[in-house]
């Protein structure tokens, strides 16, 4: 984290949108936007723009890959070059191979893979705007276009991060917070049972932080959580009319 | 590959039968656009951006501005560099990695419209002469495809291009989050791809069309009905006259097109 | 096309090499110039210098690439590093890629693929010397070295670009004439038919100049079947000696 | 791939079913280290550096210094760069090339416990504001790879940077040969990664450990008992209270190997 | 791979067995080059070039010049590079993509031979001490490979070096159609390439006595009859007598050819 | 070879570290110092330090690329970025590419290859401190780690350089006689026959000077040698205890 030389609370204790502590920005999502995709979804959140699509499960390219016990996971995060200010160059940064390894490892916690040996199931999120988040936002929509897709999971898969800006744990950082608070703590969780399948941090936490930080996240996520159940609700809606 | 060869054999002697009997599966005539739809402003950091949906397919054209410095042989004028990805959340055959060679041609194709009608007046964007002008970078990310990504692309760049404001700069330093004046544009180009099936011409070909295809040819046209750009593509063979008929074609088409979808 | 700073026509209508308008560059082809090659030629025009040569029909490797139905085909344009005034740096660029593409669709058109099922006929192009007009003078010697190879064509294919200078159509740009005419017209030609397989343009034509270069440059690509022609007569009578 | 894939399957069920029952291969209690050897100053060329041997693994990081440009937004700070190379001699499955997705994720946890810790003081590399920074390199080195390469190569770093001294500089150009002030350093954040197997949490695991584990999390704790960064990787899952636990264990247990091997 | 394999299974016996009763196919001595033929300034674009034809075996050379920075430890001397392109239209072999690892070894081997007998006297190529000075970029191109790369691009190079021109810098720029001094240039280093045959050695190899060799040695000699690189390749072995007695006969070889083809 | 701006030798004849002309700097050897490489070497040689670990034989991967008749050798020198003054980047350049070759090579004619057809010896040597002479020390230090790991050879290999500094001829340069010397001459001999299974040479060597440096490497290595046999034995000595 950045030496801060802006405030990001003011006296009221609201931060720089307006938001209190534990509030998220806002988000919409919607499922089934796109054509060839087998399962897709939409997400705004906050300023970040994401668009997640799934394929499969199809055949292993290359065969040798294949698992003969259960569905390969590939998931690509991918920054679109005019998603951020200064343009990011096509193609996988170091950044965007860490989040795709721990995004697949937080879904294959989710996705019954035994059902589908062979075969390999791609998931792939395009970051089209991006403002702090996005890691959270990509792997939300990628559960609900898994869904959309129709693989069977054990459950969703909900993402939202704490973090800490002057001392205090606040919800879903925005990019000013990002960059002068004093920690990023993304998680993803399975709501119903609100256990933790991606967890990452840097910053600064005492133990009581930690805590603090562990139950703010939590508690954004459960409320995500229901915005992915409602856009899959309206989803099948149209399906179904 | 795609998974499905089989079926596709089938549905490409359908649509070729169809075709050759004077029909297109979707009913359009062969000279009609799917439905367009364009999304200028779509995504706010970026300098410029449009969201094009022709018929199902979808491509985002973002445009991001920097400084750097000129070319030797052109000391006063910025730089316009274009790019295209066919990232492969668009259609089950592409997959990560360099953008192959026809993701080469659709960038090229696309900077070879804006670049040869002139639409960006590059002189403009010189900051000091011989030594820092503006860079123009037309990223073309391609969301779902199904056909033409020729003519979505380029109409995708010149709305994206016409509604771009460039950013602040202070001390040779990019404010980003400061737009400030609109890029200095002139003329919005507009292409007709035309697919080639058997000695039938279809304008806007959907996927389907594209894959039954013998080949295609681009137009691009600039608001005065001139040529500017023209790439032939796929195995097949035009006469003389097939290409000026396909030219006056263009002409018409781009100009409604234009017409209905570019606010000046 | 850049700002004109050059005056590209005198009062004679002559160019800066003492051309008239719709006359050619000289020209000279040779077949069979290399060894290892199954087909080869080199070709001189202008400045130019192109070496092409042809291997197979051989086996696809790998071998998941090979078509049941018919030959694949590879075409490589390449630039010498010392080909040009600024040294190209080695490997493709984009533009030797695309080049590449619409010339080998251009054979595509021209070559009985049928007949080779399952195998690759690879054209490799080597740009010695470069001065405009590289890519017509690579996919007309191609066209010599796949008869060369004995590979059967329905026609060769005969490449030749018309342009623009000073608002007037001429045939086959020098360097000059490239950088600061107002178009660059390249196509090529199945002479017997004179059906054209290539065709890029960039520039700025209006309806009638588009006709008039159309013309122009398919009458110059006739005028390069003959030098064709003639090159494979040698090649033969030397062969048969 | 491991060539005895079969005889892996065997040891991962003796593994797994020992563990669940409360033991470990070795006679480890579940919150120890192996033993741990550090020998600083191992490369006499390098800037800083340090061999660690954590039970069979070897790890060896080396530290380089140069000068370039700041960034933009920290025209006073210098730049920490950390790579991690999965060498082929250090195990059978690693293969030469770019580092993999595994060798990736080691760097920028190792970065992350470096940078959020603050351990380094960045704005005393600073040579000339907004025109010369020094940069640190660190560089993880694979050479035995036996499990547990976070703890071993955050270790490694920590010693390695703990030592390294900043050669000479005159007139911008760097006289390697003659090493002179020590880098500032403040902190030195240590890692504890816990493999979970079913319900169990395991400290430093070994490869058969590593290979029969559900996923694991990785705690960076700095000299105050504060966390600096957090890894969770794999297919596993963790309760709030599991978090907890293991954070309060890390605390502990890396307090006492700062104490054994690090030397300020 | 050749699609050939057993035939020249076949051929490399054949071979062999003439080799070790003392003949080659093509009747030439053991310590014969092949007929050799140059053709200087053969690419009027390049700075220098030089077409050489060693038996069947053709390879163009070709230099380019630009400046640059000069190295921290020699600001004083303009630098030397030096690549080679197995392009695949000169055998059926080799392969489009970067250089393999004969390829550098060409390069590299060439690089040395001109290098290590200082034959272009660098000091001469300063511009601005410290800031600017010439490089001199060499460019081996394989055309078409009937074996003995080694001895023809050498040549090549040193015949191309030996015509080079440098251009017109004016204000720092080049200006490539005006060009002026000639490269100032003191040796010319000419190579003997000899592969092994059981225990026979033969001069210049061709492709299939190439293919016949367990290994090769290559000397590269100054004017001056002194040896200013060497290099061992292949699966065999030399007793010390063996690399005394080539050297002789490559003194006396390449003495002969480079009065032959290369003009002062 | 540099310019000369230093004195390398001494009134006396003696070198910058204090060596004669025909002394070998300090040299370590030590076998079996890896878990996981089925043979290895950890080998010091006055500032160098090398590791080297022997994989296999074992499965040729990919399959297409192995031998019906003989084990394929795959050498890979390498250079750990911070081994050097200036970092190198990671990854081989092109310098590491040919030591390796011709250090494959040389391995190649030392082992009975014959004797493990289809298969595939990997040896990998990392340089962890370089100060000239890295690719001796590397050929060396392998094998010893091949004999470790008890692949059958009909001898080890061994290598020493020679050079050339103030007009004469000197045994195994350290690091400034190597930059401002006249001559480098890396040689590997296969001690029994004392035959020449590696040979460079950069610089300047009259006939004369080229046979002394012959002497001079061999005579080296034949010492290298019996440092290589002393570090195989204790290995065993230890195995066997």
């Amino acid at each position: 984290m950045k030496n801060p030389g802006i405030k990001l609370l003011d006296e009221n204790g609201k931060r720089l949108d307006g938001r209190g502590l534990k509030e998220l920005r806002p988000i919409t999502i919607k499922a089934g936007v796109l054509d060839r995709a087998d399962g897709s979804c939409y997400l705004e959140w906050g300023g970040n723009k994401v668009l997640a699509g799934v394929y499969g499960p199809r055949e292993v390219i290359p065969r040798h890959l294949a698992d003969p016990l259960k569905a390969r996971v590939v998931y690509r995060y991918n920054l679109a070059p005019f998603s951020v200010d200064e343009r990011a160059r096509p193609g996988p940064s170091r950044r965007s191979i860490e989040i795709s390894k721990v995004s697949r490892e937080a879904l294959e916690k989710a996705i019954f893979l035994e059902e589908f040996p062979k075969t390999q199931i791609d998931v792939y999120v395009e970051v089209l705007e991006a403002e702090a988040g996005t890691r959270c936002a990509a792997l939300t929509a990628a559960s609900v276009a898994l869904a959309d897709a129709g693989i069977p999971m054990r459950d969703l898969v909900t993402a939202c991060a704490a973090g800490k800006i002057e001392g205090k744990i606040a919800l879903d950082l925005m990019k000013e917070e990002d960059n002068y608070g004093e920690a990023d703590f993304p998680i993803a969780i399975m709501p119903r049972t609100k256990e933790i399948v991606l967890m990452q941090m840097d910053g600064n936490f005492t133990r009581e932080e930690l805590t603090e930080a562990l139950e703010t996240a939590i508690n954004g996520a459960m409320q995500v959580y229901e915005l992915q159940k409602k856009a899959l609700k309206e989803r099948y809606k149209i399906e179904g009319e | 590959m795609e998974h499905d060869d089989i079926i596709w054999e089938v549905k490409k002697e359908a649509i070729r039968s169809l075709v050759l009997s004077g029909k297109r599966m979707d009913g359009r005539d062969f000279y009609d656009y799917r439905p367009v739809e364009v999304k200028t402003n779509y995504v706010k950091r970026a300098e410029g951006s449009a969201l094009v949906k022709l018929g199902k397919t979808q491509v985002l054209v973002g445009v991001k501005m920097d400084v750097g410095e000129p070319y030797q042989d052109t000391p006063n004028q910025g730089n316009l560099i274009t790019n295209a990805e066919m990232v492969p959340i668009a259609a089950p055959i592409f997959t990560p990695g360099p953008p192959d060679e026809n993701a080469i041609e659709l960038a090229r194709v696309v900077d070879r419209g804006i670049r040869e009608s002139q639409m960006i007046d590059l002189e403009k964007l010189c900051v000091r002469e011989g030594e820092l002008v503006w860079n123009v970078i037309v990223d073309v990310h391609v969301l779902d495809y199904d056909g033409n990504l020729f003519d979505a692309a380029i109409l995708g760049a010149t709305a994206a291009l016409h509604t771009t404001r460039i950013p602040k700069l202070e001390d040779d330093v990019i404010i980003y989050s400061e737009k400030k004046d609109p890029l200095p544009v002139r003329w919005a180009p507009i292409s007709s791809t035309f697919v080639r099936i058997g000695d039938k011409d279809l304008l806007d070909p959907d996927l389907g069309e594209e894959k039954s295809m013998d080949g295609r040819l681009t137009l691009t046209i600039r608001d005065d009905g001139n040529l500017c750009a023209a790439q032939k593509g796929g195995v097949c063979a035009y006469k003389k006259e097939d290409v000026e008929k396909l030219f006056d074609i263009a002409v018409k088409k781009t100009g409604e097109l234009r017409k209905k979808v570019i606010k000046k």
